[in-house]
């Protein structure tokens, strides 16, 4: 069975993987992508419900401080929700090392790049 | 809520972009029997009318109530599919975009199964989504004729005639004391051949004809926000200190400084004014002025805080000139290394013969290049070539037995403007091709100055040019303003402002409501400048002309059934859009931008983002994630 | 078929065209005949196998240039399709003709 | 280090070199170049050292004389900017350069100069004639009894001898200049004896002209020079063997008569088709024409032409006509020979071959000093 | 009394197409008149659009479609303005329908009647590159997508009218005068490109069905590539108009016709170095083995992202060569390039599978004659305010946009009919209705 990644992409980091296409770079498809506004919306739930669901990793996309919506306080607001899932994680015996956040400006490719290639080594293990 | 059952499902092959690489057959083979779906087709270019027309007559034909669309970035083409829908019948939310090309066939162009498989993935989280997706209705917004522009150059200049001709109201903002920019200290301006000064002039003429443009110059930005049709921008107008008065008085001013105007080649008082510019008061330099009272000054002005309102925004914040570091082609070591600016001034000012320092000026090297296509740079700074062409031709007109190298990489002459190229060198002009690898070395010899290049254009002769002048043709680097990030507009990767597409939306950023004009958006010539300019303003008039924007719904909506009044919400909206009335949440719709963070913390769970409801993100998940 | 013989019997506007002294150019019937020629031995000559351009042109012993022209507009009507490639030279051939009409 | 000399380009335009610096360095006209390849490569490497005023390279390159003006490179020159005439330009230059009388430069620079001198030397030779000649017999044309072989013929040689002496001399400084380039060679004495050959093969064909596309260059260019070797040959061996002036001329299938009257339309034809072209200036070629083109073809034409008449007039027996039109030939002959020979146009003839020959001699020179020099490395 | 619009478009390339989508979006009606059948211009035909290589279809077909549909703008394809004529505030202007003896309304775009058609014409659509019929749709996206008939190539075999199956063929169509009034102006007439046969030292064939010896059909020009390129390509993959091979060693010839006084155009294109670079790119991933080369005299890469396309290109081992194209010969059906290059000083003679002449921009004036405006010595449009209102013309109540007063790139199109229209808005407001 296809190890799957879920990517949770807030408007600069969708802008990024745009990006990516542009440049034809290449990163793994084993990746869905589902676009969202804001990193700061995801409910920790949420994140837990996705590997309940079947996927193997989850990356959230935030736009950093580049955030439209709010800027540098979404990363602070992001980070508060990422905490509370690794809470979730833990308590569900979900290695914490699956879940990762990366604050991605719209042309932050290298940093999708890097974050999928890490994901896939810690999912591939 | 009940689940859509009668989904269309389009993918695209976008011309191969696509098919090459996704095979569209498998992907709609895949999801045609799902449960929700009606009818799932695959064609060439659903972009076109042909595509369009094909999901409208599904849409009447088989009465779809949701339609999925999977081609290239919904940031291209979401608004004309949601067009189509609407046009059909169909509410326009009730389609989903979704990416698989950007996402999938050109990323994956190495793994063909994989693209094939994610764009399936894809397609079927939007059918997940579109399953579930209410029908919602953009938020109408009536927009006031009022605008607001930043930045007092040509560009700027150029916006604010144009908005005040079609009708609106404009508050012009200018942080330094005169409007006017940087075109004024231009000796000539191609391709008219007139000074900067008289260009600006005719401006200015234009702008006092219109009682609807408001300016405020000598301000500073203190605060910017809110969105499109209800922008706030706060400006602190700092006092000139004195009214209008004649030069005479002027001339009685004690204290001299240099002028910044000219770059120091000349001096003016500490009370100034500037020719050809408006206002037509003078202002006091406070940094220079004595208070020795000769001027009949006013020193107990205070600024002025004003509140400004306007539908729209227009950033002409423009651009800067960049300085050389010191020692870069002799900059700032040896006397007569100027940048082109400098020089233009240098024309401007000179008469009779072409004086540096006390010096005569006989030989001049022009570099290019400086500040640009390097590693700290990698830009064209575009308007440069040109500029010390037409410079230099200039120069060579006003003053007899000059004579000019130009020591250049590329001549970026393009278009119409070949011709100063090739002026140039019917005027005797040399041109000596350097390699970026090793630059033209400029040092001291006498008083002469000496330029070493090796020459490309003799397979690399060691070349000595001696002049008496080196010009440094500088780059363009963008003007920083704290309203960038007041507004949070994003920047691109020269580091010039960011449109959202080059061709598509030229003068809109990310941020709905703020459009961009002139040299901020990266260089341009002032052709190019106050063209864009006037783009930003038929932009703007596509609004303010027609009286009202449409907003996309996407903002959070509150069920009370669930809400407790916890409150947490309340803190955690970077708007304040939200508060408690009789106990429950409310959002103010004009306030809420969108971003969901409400949602994110909401303990019972009765807040969702309209267009991303929880239970239709959920059901994406389980849509692949069980796959 | 009752549609059909009904347009059938309607007189074509071109013949109304042509009586009233509109008539084609000479060149031009030369022209398409010729083309008809060319095209008839291109799709004979692939009717033993697929061919390279170069194999074509050979055959029918036409300019190789010219021949690329005739088999790239069959190719866009539909009446050749390529097959595989060979050191660089794509190979076409005659479509399949499709048993069912539409 | 080289130091850029904006004067020399100013210097130049004075020989016909106005539009250096519209040259923006494309190298359309190298490419172009039938005769232009990657040993010698021109003329956008000639016209780069004339835009940078680089005189030491330029005086060291025998590229220049490579170019027949064949204006392929003129033609096609997207900036317009006349590489064939600044080849020509160069050309001109560089004889004044070889030239140590400073003669040259003067005719070049000066049209003052130019009418000056042609004139001096025009009436001198007739004033000579006037002096000189021998009797005048009017009842039958007797042209050696006019002009005496005894006072033609001594003067003549003189005469050679010192054109050939300017124009050897000339060529000398030539010399120093191609070898002084560039790497340092030392030519042992041999080289030039066993590459003799070359020079020979490119004085007598001009072989290299063939090259150019429009072949009807090189057919007038050869015809012109073809007709001015056998005529100038044909004087030599006139000075033994006194054929021409003789009292009773040889009939006319004399194989020397044929060879006169093939020298007399080759280049009365190659003149005539020349002056037309610089009229009309439809070619390249012919568009700028410098004072000193026009005076050559002038009096070239003319001294072809009465020289034509002279035969004319002996056919028919006119004494009279006979003997004033051989003293206008004459007069047109000397400065003819006299300034274009060591000085302007003519020595052409001479430059070319050599710098063939040069070149040759000093690549050779190169290739011996070559093998030592790679076993250090 | 004529049909009254607030403006009036000529042009339907994408600055026309911008220009009409922004006056309609503000609320004004705009009739679009374009002389070909299909709106769309040249963008339409290119392959991908620099320096963001999305399709240059993705960006226009959308245009296309919204300007066919928008309720503000009445389109008037196949149709030329004759005349016009300015009487109080308001143009009257002339305008001729040329007979597509196809009924518009009738059609259905099937395009029936081009498979019935028996007669091969070049297809100017594809520069020649295949053939069309006499009946035929002008492309796959156009709009409209409506047939019309080449009555000049025809036989008048009456095929196509009895393939029809909504007899929208009527042969006895006739040319339409039509008049209208209108208070503004807009000319987006674009640009005609350059001719390569006039360059006659790089042997460029102008009829692929006719081919001299003189010519190579392996040298094309620059829109052709763009179509061999595009994903509407008329091939089935990359390969060369000569023999159909995939070429594997390509070469890009800068400046064909531009900056060159010796076929009479002085003027820089400024579009050829980047469209030449993409196309470079292009290439270099649909022939992965391939070999690319770049013959050019000055690299203008002078916009937004343009150097850093560049850059890129040239990191990807896109072979960049100073020095202009003198002559190409024909070597075994091989294009040979005859250059120097002048950084080295080499003549080089470099044989090529196939040779593309970035062919440059020329102005239109015949397009724009019956406007009456003034043009440069160029034939562009003349804009007498330049530095400081590039869109007015001399002429009141008329605006100009795109490639109409010089070459120009998309951006810059595409940012100066926006400016057109902003004129245009601001004349109209104050002329009032």
């Amino acid at each position: 069975m296809t190890r799957k990644i879920l990517i949770f992409a807030a408007d600069m980091a969708y802008r990024a993987l745009d990006q990516a296409g542009l440049l034809h770079v290449h990163y793994s498809p084993n990746t869905v992508i589902i676009r969202i506004p804001c990193a700061s919306m995801l409910r920790p739930d949420l994140i837990l419900h996705a590997f309940q669901s079947g996927f193997d990793a989850v990356f959230v996309a935030s736009s950093g401080p580049d955030c439209p919506f709010m800027g540098q306080e979404c990363v602070g607001k992001t980070a508060k929700r990422i905490e509370k899932a690794y809470e979730l994680l833990d308590e569900h015996g979900i290695d914490r090392n699956r879940l990762v956040v990366a604050g991605v400006c719209s042309t932050c490719v290298e940093t999708i790049l890097g974050t999928v290639e890490r994901l896939e080594e810690v999912v591939g293990e | 809520m009940t689940e859509r059952t009668k989904i269309g499902v389009y993918v695209c092959h976008c011309g191969g972009n696509i098919s090459d690489y996704v095979d569209v057959e498998k992907v709609v083979d895949s999801v045609k029997d799902l449960p929700n779906v009606a009818v799932a087709r695959h064609f060439v270019f659903m972009c076109s009318e042909a595509g369009q027309q094909l999901i409208k007559d599904d849409i009447k034909n088989l009465g779809l109530d949701g339609v999925v669309v999977a081609s290239c970035s919904p940031h291209l083409h979401e608004k004309t599919f949601r067009d189509a829908a609407k046009a059909a019948g169909l509410n326009p939310y009730l389609l989903e975009h979704v990416c698989i090309r950007e996402h999938s066939s050109w990323v994956h162009s190495d793994n063909r199964e994989g693209a094939t498989r994610k764009a399936t993935w894809i397609v079927k989280t939007a059918i997940a989504k579109i399953s579930l997706a209410r029908e919602l209705q953009p938020i109408r917004l009536d927009v006031e004729r009022e605008a607001i522009v930043i930045g007092g150059g040509i560009a700027g200049l150029r916006c604010a005639i144009d908005l005040a001709r079609a009708g609106s109201t404009v508050h012009l903002i200018e942080s330094s004391p005169f409007l006017g920019g940087r075109v004024p200290q231009i000796y000539k301006l191609y391709p008219s051949g007139k000074s900067g000064c008289e260009i600006v002039e005719e401006l200015i003429d234009e702008i006092k004809r219109y009682p609807n443009i408001k300016i405020y110059t000598n301000a500073e930005i203190l605060s910017a926000g809110g969105a499109i049709g209800d922008f706030k921008v706060t400006v602190k107008v700092n006092p000139r200190y004195v009214g209008k008065v004649s030069d005479d008085v002027i001339a009685k001013c004690p204290v001299e400084v240099p002028d910044e105007f000219n770059y120091g080649l000349t001096k003016r008082k500490a009370i100034y004014k500037r020719e050809h510019s408006y206002p037509d008061i003078p202002v006091i330099d406070m940094d220079a002025c004595t208070k020795c009272g000769e001027c009949n000054p006013d020193f107990d002005q205070q600024p002025q805080t004003i509140e400004l309102k306007g539908s729209l925004i227009v950033l002409a914040t423009g651009f800067k000139p960049y300085e050389p570091e010191e020692g870069e082609f002799g900059y700032k070591v040896h006397d007569g290394v100027i940048t082109l600016p400098v020089f233009e001034r240098l024309l401007a000012l000179s008469d009779g013969k072409l004086e540096y320092n006390g010096k005569e000026v006989r030989d001049i090297a022009f570099i290019y290049c400086v500040g640009s296509r390097n590693e700290e740079h990698e830009y064209c700074s575009r308007y440069c070539c040109v500029a010390t062409l037409n410079a230099s031709l200039g120069a060579l007109e006003k003053f007899d037995g000059l004579r000019a190298y130009h020591i250049y990489r590329d001549i970026r002459a393009y278009g119409k403007y070949e011709t100063y190229y090739e002026e140039a060198g019917k005027k005797k002009m040399l041109f000596i091709k350097y390699d970026p690898e090793e630059p033209p070395v400029v040092e001291k010899s006498g008083n002469k100055l000496i330029v070493r290049v090796k020459d490309l254009l003799t397979a690399g002769e060691e070349l000595e040019v001696p002049v008496d002048l080196v010009v440094l043709s500088v780059g363009m680097l963008p003007e920083m303003s704290e309203v960038f990030t007041m507004l949070r507009v994003p920047f691109s990767r020269d580091g010039f402002l960011q449109e959202v597409h080059p061709k598509l939306r030229p003068v809109e950023t990310a941020i709905g409501g703020v459009l961009l004009a002139g040299a901020c958006q990266g260089p341009k010539d002032t052709v190019e400048a106050t063209a864009s300019a006037s783009a930003a303003v038929a932009k703007a008039d596509t609004y303010l002309v027609k009286g009202y924007a449409e907003l996309e719904p996407f903002i959070a909506e509150i069920d009370p059934e669930k809400c407790d009044g916890c409150e947490e919400c309340v803190g955690e909206c970077p708007t304040s859009a939200i508060s408690i009335k009789d106990g429950k949440a409310v959002v103010n719709e004009a306030l809420c931008k969108g971003c969901g963070a409400c949602g994110g913390v909401c303990p019972t769970k009765a807040i969702n983002l309209r267009g991303y409801y929880y239970d239709q993100l959920e059901k994406m998940i389980d849509s692949v994630g069980g796959d | 078929m009752a549609e059909e013989a009904k347009k059938a019997k309607k007189e074509l506007t071109v013949k109304k065209l042509r009586e009233k002294g509109v008539k084609p150019r000479e060149e031009v019937i030369e022209k398409s005949k010729e083309q008809r020629k060319i095209i008839k031995q291109i799709t004979g000559c692939l009717e033993s196998g697929p061919k390279t351009i170069p194999e074509i042109a050979a055959e029918v012993k036409m300019p190789v240039g010219i021949v690329t022209w005739y088999v790239m507009s069959m190719f866009k009507y539909g009446q050749v399709v390529p097959d595989e490639e060979v050191d660089g030279y794509y190979k076409y051939k005659l479509p399949v003709k499709k048993e069912e009409s539409e | 280090m080289t130091r850029v000399n904006p004067e020399l380009a100013k210097e130049l335009e004075k020989f016909g070199a106005k539009s250096a610096t519209v040259c923006f360095n494309c190298g359309n006209c190298t490419a172009v170049c039938p005769l232009s390849n990657n040993s010698t490569p021109f003329p956008r490497r000639i016209i780069r050292y004339l835009q940078l005023g680089l005189e030491e390279r330029l005086l060291g390159r025998m590229e220049p004389w490579l170019c027949y003006y064949c204006g392929e490179c003129s033609q096609t020159c997207p900036r317009q900017a006349d590489p064939g005439e600044l080849m020509m330009a160069t050309r001109r230059y560089l004889t004044t350069r070889y030239d140590w009388t400073g003669l040259s430069k003067r005719l070049y620079t000066s049209k003052v100069w130019e009418v000056f001198c042609v004139g001096i030397l025009f009436f001198a030779t007739l004033a000579v004639i006037y002096l000189f000649h021998g009797p005048i017999v009017t009842d039958h044309t007797k042209l050696e009894t006019f002009a005496p072989a005894d006072i033609v013929h001594p003067t003549g040689y003189v005469f050679g001898a010192v054109l050939a002496f300017f124009l050897l001399s000339n060529v000398y400084r030539m010399h120093k200049f191609i070898m002084r380039s560039g790497e340092r060679v030392n030519a042992p004495l041999s080289l030039y004896f066993s590459e003799l050959g070359t020079l020979a093969v490119h004085f007598a064909t001009q072989a290299k002209l063939r090259l150019c596309t429009n072949k009807s260059f090189w057919i007038k260019h050869w015809l012109l020079m073809s007709g001015y070797t056998a005529a100038f040959i044909l004087v030599n061996v006139d000075l033994v063997t006194r054929w021409s002036l003789t009292d009773s001329p040889p009939p006319a299938w004399h194989p020397a008569k044929i060879l006169w009257t093939y020298a007399t339309i080759a280049m009365l034809y190659a003149t005539t088709v020349a002056i037309i072209g610089r009229l009309r200036k439809r070619e390249p070629i012919h568009k700028y024409s410098h004072s000193t083109d026009w005076m050559f073809l002038i009096l070239l034409w003319f001294t072809v032409f009465t020289g034509l008449l002279v035969r004319i007039f002996m056919q028919f027996d006119l004494p009279l006509p006979t003997y004033y039109t051989f003293a206008v030939h004459l007069a047109l002959a000397v400065p003819l020979l006299g300034l274009e020979v060591p000085f302007t146009k003519w020595s052409h003839l001479a430059y070319r071959p050599f710098a063939l020959y040069f070149e040759r001699v000093r690549e050779r020179a190169l290739q011996l000093q070559q093998p030592p020099q790679e076993e250090e490395a | 009394m004529p049909e009254g619009y607030d403006a009036l478009v000529v042009g339907g390339g994408i600055a026309g197409m911008e220009a009409s989508l922004t006056l309609g979006d503000a609320g004004f009606d705009v009739l679009l008149v374009e002389k070909e059948p299909s709106i769309g211009g040249h963008m339409i035909q290119l392959s991908k659009v620099f320096p963001t290589t999305d399709c240059a279809g993705c960006i226009t077909t959308p245009k296309m479609a919204a300007t066919g549909k928008h309720p503000k703008i009445k389109l008037l394809t196949y149709s030329e303005v004759e005349g016009i004529e300015k009487t109080g505030k308001k143009f009257r202007v002339r305008i001729l329908k040329k007979p597509r003896y196809v009924d518009e309304n009738a059609c259905i775009g099937c395009g029936r009647c081009e498979q019935a058609c028996p007669v091969l014409i070049p297809k100017e659509w594809e520069y020649g590159l295949i053939g069309r019929k006499a009946a035929y749709i002008p492309f796959e996206m156009a709009t409209p997508k409506k047939a019309l008939i080449d009555l000049d190539n025809c036989i008048m075999c009456g095929r196509c009218e009895r393939a029809c199956p909504k007899e929208a063929i009527n042969f006895l169509q006739e040319p339409e005068e039509i008049e209208v009034e209108v208070k503004a102006v807009i000319i987006a007439t674009g640009y005609n490109l350059f001719s390569p046969e006039k360059k006659k030292e790089y042997g460029y064939t102008g009829n692929l069905t006719v081919i001299h010896t003189s010519a190579n059909p392996n040298i094309i020009h620059g829109m052709q590539m763009e179509r061999l390129l595009a994903p509407s390509r008329p091939y089935h993959a990359l390969v060369r108009p000569g023999d159909g091979k995939v070429p594997e060693r390509v070469a890009w010839v800068l400046c064909t016709g531009s900056r060159d006084k010796s076929v009479g155009n002085p003027l820089c294109s400024r579009v050829c170095c980047m469209y030449s670079i993409k196309q470079a790119l292009l290439y270099s991933s649909a022939v992965p083995f391939g070999e690319a080369a770049i013959y050019y005299m000055d690299i203008r890469a002078f916009g937004k992202g343009f150097e850093e396309f560049y850059n890129m290109v040239r990191e990807l081992g896109v072979e960049f060569i100073k020095g202009k194209v003198a002559k190409i010969e024909s070597r075994n059906g091989n294009p040979v390039i005859i250059a120097e290059n002048t950084e080295t000083g080499e003549i080089m003679e470099e044989e090529y599978d196939m040779v593309v002449l970035a062919i440059g921009l020329l102005s239109n004036p015949e397009a724009v004659k019956a406007l009456g405006v003034e043009l440069d010595q160029y034939g562009f449009v003349a804009q007498p305010q330049e530095n400081s209102n590039p869109a007015v013309t001399d002429k009141e109540g008329i605006f100009v946009a795109g490639t109409a007063t010089c070459p120009k790139d998309i951006p810059d199109t595409v940012a100066e009919a926006s400016a057109a229209a902003a004129q245009c808005i601001a004349y109209l407001e104050e002329v009032g209705s």
